[in-house]
């Protein structure tokens, strides 16, 4: 086995020094009747040569990644600057674990600190810690956060939340002894039904937000921020397109206690969902009680600077079952993917490209909306996703997109919502031509002709 | 400072480097997109002004190209890594991570799949799960496996939810008030606890013996109380035994009426030669990105998998990827499941990277691995006893634990060993954990480490022995030789400085 | 031996590697092809055992991939590079190597292709050729150009022998004869000789004025001897210093019957502002591992494109591409061609990179690039004069030169500053080149630095020079801080070990 | 320009500070007559995603590239360990210059070293340099240097070198005073013909001959060798197949003065001809008449060992126009591959490449020669490349084999020899599955039936 450095011989030698007689005696203290007696069933070994035909021919299959598409829901296809795959390369990165030994993890350390001052400038809030595992899950720790922090059960959540987002909560709660209730979006806006704001109450831990939401809606994070603290709520925002922050308010700038989004945006490839990054940001008040790691400044005797993981007694290698979570292993080397993005793109890149991820969707929304029998049903403003009502069952119609036109049009909301078989969410981002768009447009028309 | 019997390193200049921030210059660009192709919606039209930022993202670093390829390249000459040298963290398993599987996770195919693409149009990537799933499942010898969750800590609480679950719809109305305690061994890594307790668990502890094993009279005790909802235990456990008494132990809890989970993280000493499923186990975690390769990127990403008993497998989360003929579907509908725990499917990129390291190995080499990853830890164990305190007498499996005791006399702890090990050129070992020995050193080399490197190991750590015999000061204030001593820890966690601001800013606040 | 002034770099471990040969292990293995997938034939019908192998390879390092992996990331470890920081090597143009040219170079359809596959089969690479040499063309000012040699050395044999066969065609028989000087200036780079030489021509040196330029009045006199086929120039020439009489100097070359070669290898001073052709000149090689960024590797691979006027076009190497409509051909027919210097098209590789740093830039940016390359320089000229000799009055272009007259009163030398520098964090300077200057050094900072970095170079030589007036043996033992000191080179060419041999042999031997 | 760190502001202040006051006048020792008044007239800048569009789409009409092929006849498909490319990527070896300054350049001396040494062991010569251009300026450079080590003025050479070898020698030595004389090949063997060897004498330099030469047939160097010292000329053997080192008689053993090779087939992408890699061996005796760089053992004064460039005295930079060569610029960061490559491979790995290439090539020369009116010309033993004759025009059958089997059958060998219009060259590697032999075999007996 070529990974393995000793040879045979050598592992023989190695046996005898350490006075067994073969390798079956280093498994004595396992009894006998646990042994296997054969070999595994698993495939026989491949060559290079040979595995990478292999996942040549199942990527072959995946046929959708080879079509422009304009499916976004949670997973955006953003470009990604050349260097930064290159950079991550770098195996003193890849190949390093959790920088529990400063002296010699301090690039991995200084990543971190960079990332964490990164997501508070987006964001806008004053801290965040060194990532989570993506989006739905560091919604999910927000909830339980929420709840150590006001010591209250309720959580109120928004169903224009990402479904996904809201199952993942569902399943992190069930035993926390937290109570969900849902609120509704209104139909003309599509954003959180003011109305049912009503559930608020002194019970309530969080109102829980996203922002666009999952219907590409942007909400009114300042009126919610209101009724939330009015209540002595946290309001906690959810962002699934990271991009929006070089466009919209931060919602640290509109009153919100914490934010978590789902940083995949940032440079990181679709992978069919994952590994993707959780980004996950709050109030300097509430630090002790955030979940997961954080790196800050230190110095050494001599007074050289230098960072190291802090704040350490929030964690369960030290809390155990107090822990603010159960979280060790996090994203890191995808929050250094994004860091280097964010540092690349720098403020000027952000901005533009969110700026053109909004102009181009802008321009979609307008030759879609503007086919016989196409509406947009919703009217709050948005970034760059959208609903799109088709005159016919829309997972049909997108299957026909795909098949006649080779264009992924979106995704059919039926796979959520069974109650909007005919609605569908386009996502636009930079990387869509004006050409694609256009097709998209030309193929939704002539096809419901 | 440094002894002239090190001869694993040599110092040599490293480039400084500020924060990316203290680097930044206004009107520095690193990007180029191509010019907006679509008629410009005026800006008001487009979004009103109170729902867009106005702050320029200032603070944001400006910086070209150039700027971040050396930002990065310096950092990263500060981190010690798997491809300079032996990385022994007990549990940990940093072992070679594979190039050919980083090719792989990259392949376009996989890498710009869009995990809502339609089933028809993702048949590869659906394969490569249910592929992976196969394997994962005859490796362990239980049949229902989730490649959901991200990491372990993730796989641990979807195991033990599996648990809550199971017990639940087994036992009906009032089951989760009955029987809500989860037994795990002081031994156990926090996450267990942690993941217990975030399953609306309580947690009891099980004693270890003198031998480092599970305490079999205290865990007939605790399922005498009928509370018990199941066992968390480690196997090989965190000081790197073997628990002789496996089936027993299964039996116990199975008759008290739990399940028991084994955190799956120590698999690198079983692969192809013991199954949890054939042991009694009904739940278990793995670590990918330990036992199967995939890099651990400085933190993560991982890729915890959860397999289970057919009995469990209802509940594992949706969706699953069933087989139908020969086309491959998601299976969405699986009432009695615990839910999702994460969007979409896992972490991808980490399967495409434990698949290819499982068809490279192959069976034989699968085994070949476990075997060699083992015969090393016993070798540094066999190299190091004479010199170091070996709390327990069974010989060790993929890891062995050590301790300060014999040094501690002059002073000289755990810590400062591991930190005078980096003198010497290696990454330390996992200190101070487990935390039932005290001073313990968990030394896990794994298989990607030939015999040399091991006796350079071994030699530093004999010569750190006479060192702190001889010369205790020079092993108290190491590391002599990095770039940056010992960082005040305490004092960092008092006042705690987690992120960059501006100059103003800072002194402001 | 730190002074405190360092601020750049701070030493830390850096892992010891022996030589591989040192580090096999008998049936250790690195790599796994398929299966033979064919009938064998046996092996003595394959090939008769006397034309076989019969030493096994012996003495080829056997190693697992791991060992592979940990031998060169270790051993890399040890260079400075360009993505470490300033690599003010004057005249090697050490700017930044673009992440995304390397990219370029792998997309599959490019680097797969054969050479010899049919033009058909090929247009995508005969257009990158075609567009490049078009590209080279307009930024050269001259019409002719052809991709073929490797590297700038190779690309001169080809410019010089371009002039040979020009004037044996216009002058006819025994032209070669009598023509057969080529001037040279005694500050060019010892290819140009060298390449002049293997084209069979005889060299004649032409010096260099106090200012740094040539010597009109040389250049006349060498010129009235009648057997001069041309001149070869460098421009900015090899002190920094653009020719300012050009014009005239290619006047007297052409009156006297001769052609003028410019050596291209300082374009990173023109590019977008100023054109050999436009100036006179008949023949210029570039180096695309200069002035167009390809990465320099360590020593290569280069490409050095042979650019000339339209007279001189139809002896350039075969083939050459042609568009013919909107085909792409490749032409063999070009009966007063040189021939061929090189198999296949030159290094393809090294175009693509070139093309997309063009395509990159655009017109604007490439000239951009120049302007900000001449300004560092000048930068850095300006920052050091207070503390170095400067020999020449002129500003410099892209490059400057100063020398150790100062420091060598105390006995500093040039190459103790270069080591010096080491230890500061910086790559040295071109030293010791060009020879008309003593104790030259060569500074080219390029384009691709900022200026906090171009200011800790200032401070950094500004503090040797301090150095070198206070503490002397401080500077004359540096480096200090290296993983290795000076290597005692006399000795090592006195008896040269240019192979490892096994111990036996080499004891032996 | 995003690779350029100064801000154009920066830049005015640096202007000021130099005493300047705008970048034309960094230009004013140009005579204005020649500065440029407009830009250039190359392509507008491109982003990322434009530029990597057009590259691709330039590549997609590289059809060749994805066929199933059979070319050789001096550059090669093998297959590439992964590692390969990966480790040439680190940083610290693609942008470093040539070793000049030991102390902060030892990786890539060390790497040196072990190439040279690699290159004695696979040709069993003595000493090797750093490397050549590529085999074709190799087998140049031999041919002066035989000059310098002989004093003779008259090369022969095998007209079964490769033609553009042949050429490349021809193009070197025309203005070097040396007089190159052809030697013909058998027609039944296709190796040199012994006949013609009466053309060596007293005045021979050297005796050049490529094995396996350009038709695949493997010359009997041993017997080429006692003819040439016999005269007191020089042997050098070129080879163009470096992986035939894995199982043929290395030159070394047999008498040759100097090797030189392409090495190419170690690790090396095809990538349209170039960058490949000329290696270049000779005796110990001859170490200070090579060509190019070189690199040595050294001590510091410590008595640590490191590597020096040494000899430096042959060179250009020392010795001027007197110099063994004008090289300077040489292959390196392609070194580095080849020595990756033959390091992962090993001893073991070098072989078995060599050995399925020898019996694939039987294999399909078995297959092909089997077919109708297909014969195989040359009878001396291959290694994996063998000349076929059609029973049509070559070049017309190939054409339809590739447009309508989609396989790359070979070189027609009209290219280089009008008078063989039904011959074609077959190479055969590792890469080649049985599949794509039997299907060239099936097409050319199906396009000829
Ligand atoms: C024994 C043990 N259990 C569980 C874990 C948690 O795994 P993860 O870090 O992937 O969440 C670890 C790893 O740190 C471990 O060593
Ligand atoms: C002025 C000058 N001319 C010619 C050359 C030779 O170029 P190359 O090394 O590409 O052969 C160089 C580079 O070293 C040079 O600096």
């Amino acid at each position: 086995m070529r990974y393995i450095p000793n040879s045979p011989d050598e592992r023989a030698e190695m046996l005898q020094v350490v006075g067994l007689g073969s390798a079956e005696e280093l498994f004595s203290s396992i009894p006998a009747d646990l042994l296997l007696r054969a070999p595994l069933n698993t495939p026989a070994a491949l060559s290079e040569i040979e595995l990478l035909a292999g996942f040549e021919e199942t990527a072959g299959r995946n046929r959708a990644a080879r079509r422009p598409s304009f499916l976004g829901a949670g997973a955006y296809s953003h470009y990604s600057p050349t260097i930064v795959d290159h950079l991550i390369q770098r195996s003193e990165f890849f190949t390093a674990y959790t920088p529990y030994q400063p002296e010699i993890s301090q690039g991995t350390l200084q990543v971190i600190f960079e990332f964490q001052t990164l997501v508070c400038q987006l964001t806008g809030m004053e801290v965040a810690n060194a990532s989570m595992y993506d989006g739905s899950t560091a919604l999910a720790e927000a909830v339980l956060m929420a709840e150590r922090v006001t010591r209250r059960q309720k959580v109120v959540v928004s169903e224009s939340v990402h479904p996904e987002y809201l199952e993942v909560i569902s399943t992190y709660v069930q035993h926390a002894g937290i109570e969900l209730q849902r609120l509704g979006f209104d139909a003309a806006t599509g954003q959180t039904a003011p109305a049912a704001l009503s559930l608020l109450d002194e019970r309530t831990a969080a109102l829980v937000v996203q922002s666009p939401n999952f219907f590409g809606c942007i909400e009114d994070i300042n009126a919610l921020a209101e009724r939330a603290h009015s209540v002595g709520a946290l309001l906690v925002v959810c962002v699934t397109e990271a991009a929006s922050f070089g466009l919209l308010r931060p919602p640290g700038a509109s009153g919100a206690d914490i934010v978590v989004a789902e940083g995949q945006s940032f440079g990181i490839p679709l992978s069919f969902g994952g590994p993707y990054l959780g980004l996950f940001a709050t109030r300097e008040r509430y630090a002790r009680q955030i979940p997961g790691r954080l790196v800050g400044e230190a110095v050494d005797k001599e007074g050289r600077r230098g960072f190291v993981l802090t704040l350490a007694t929030r964690e369960q290698h030290i809390r155990r079952e107090k822990a603010t979570s159960n979280i060790c292993t996090n994203e890191g080397l995808i929050a250094l993917a994004a860091t280097i993005y964010l540092e690349t793109m720098g403020p000027t890149g952000v901005r533009e490209v969110a700026m053109q991820c909004a102009q181009k969707a802008a321009y979609a929304a307008r030759r879609i909306g503007g086919i016989e029998g196409f509406t947009l049903p919703f009217n709050a403003p948005r970034f760059n996703e959208f609903i799109v009502r088709a005159p016919s069952e829309a997972n049909a119609l997108l299957s026909r997109l795909a098949a006649e036109r080779n264009i992924t049009g979106g995704l059919a909301l039926s796979r959520y919502y069974r109650d909007r078989p005919n609605d569908f969410l386009v996502c636009v981002t930079e990387t869509n031509s004006r050409a694609e768009i256009d097709a998209l447009a030309e193929g939704l028309a002539a096809l419901t002709r | 400072m440094n002894s002239t019997n090190i001869t694993k390193v040599t110092t040599h200049p490293t480039q400084n480097e500020a924060l990316i921030f203290e680097r930044s210059q206004p009107g520095r660009v690193g990007y180029r997109l191509p010019a907006l192709d679509v008629e410009e919606t005026p800006l008001d039209e487009l979004l009103p002004g109170n729902l867009r930022r106005d702050d320029h993202l200032e603070g944001m670093p400006e910086v070209s190209e150039v700027d971040v390829i050396r930002h990065f390249t310096r950092i990263s000459t500060w981190n010690y890594s798997i491809d300079l040298g032996l990385y022994p963290l007990g549990s940990c398993t940093m072992k070679y991570n594979s190039r050919l599987n980083e090719r792989v996770a990259r392949i376009p195919g996989h890498a710009n799949l869009h995990p809502l693409a339609s089933e028809e149009d993702a048949q590869g990537a659906l394969q490569v799960i249910y592929e992976l799933e196969q394997h994962l499942s005859e490796i362990t010898g239980l049949a229902g496996v989730s490649l959901q969750p991200a990491a372990g800590a993730h796989g641990e609480m979807t195991g033990v939810m599996l648990i809550r679950a199971y017990i639940d719809a087994r036992d009906g109305e009032g089951a989760s008030a009955r029987r809500r305690t989860m037994l795990i061994p002081d031994s156990a890594h926090g996450t267990n606890p942690a993941s217990a307790n975030l399953s609306g668990f309580k947690v009891k502890t099980i004693r270890s013996t003198p031998e480092g094993l599970t305490d079999l009279d205290h865990l007939r005790e605790l399922c005498a109380v009928g509370d018990i909802a199941g066992l968390m235990l480690t196997n090989p456990n965190t000081v790197g035994l073997f628990e002789r008494n496996i089936t027993e132990i299964c039996r116990i809890v199975h008759e008290a009426g739990g399940l028991v989970y084994m955190d799956g993280a120590n698999m690198n000493a079983l692969v192809g030669v013991a199954r949890p499923g054939d042991m009694g186990v009904d739940v278990i975690h793995l670590n990918l990105h330990k036992t199967f390769s995939t890099p651990h990127g400085g933190g993560g990403p991982g890729c915890g998998p959860c397999c289970c008993t057919r009995e469990l497998e209802p509940f594992l989360p949706v969706p699953r990827v069933i087989k139908d003929e020969d086309k491959f579907r998601l299976d969405f509908d699986r009432p009695r499941s615990i839910g999702r725990v994460k969007a979409f499917f896992g972490n991808f990129g980490m399967m495409l990277r434990a698949l290819a390291y499982i068809q490279t190995h192959g069976p034989e080499g699968l085994r070949e691995a476990t075997e060699a990853a083992v015969l090393n830890a016993r070798y540094i164990a066999h190299g190091l006893t004479a010199d170091y305190d070996k709390p327990f007498e069974a010989p060790p499996m993929h890891e062995v634990v050590f301790t300060d005791k014999r040094q501690s006399r002059k002073g000289v702890h755990t810590l400062d060993i591991a930190k005078r090990l980096i003198d010497y050129g290696f990454h330390p070992m996992t200190i101070y954990f487990p935390l039932i020995v005290q001073g313990a050193m968990l030394i896990e080399p794994t298989e990607s480490v030939g015999r040399q490197e091991l006796d350079q190991f071994i030699s530093a750590m004999q010569g750190i022995a006479r060192e702190a015999a001889e010369n205790p000061e020079l092993v108290l204030n190491a590391p002599h030789t990095t770039r940056i001593g010992r960082l005040d820890e305490a004092a960092a966690a008092r006042k705690p400085v987690l992120r960059w601001k501006p100059r103003e800013a800072a002194s402001a606040a």
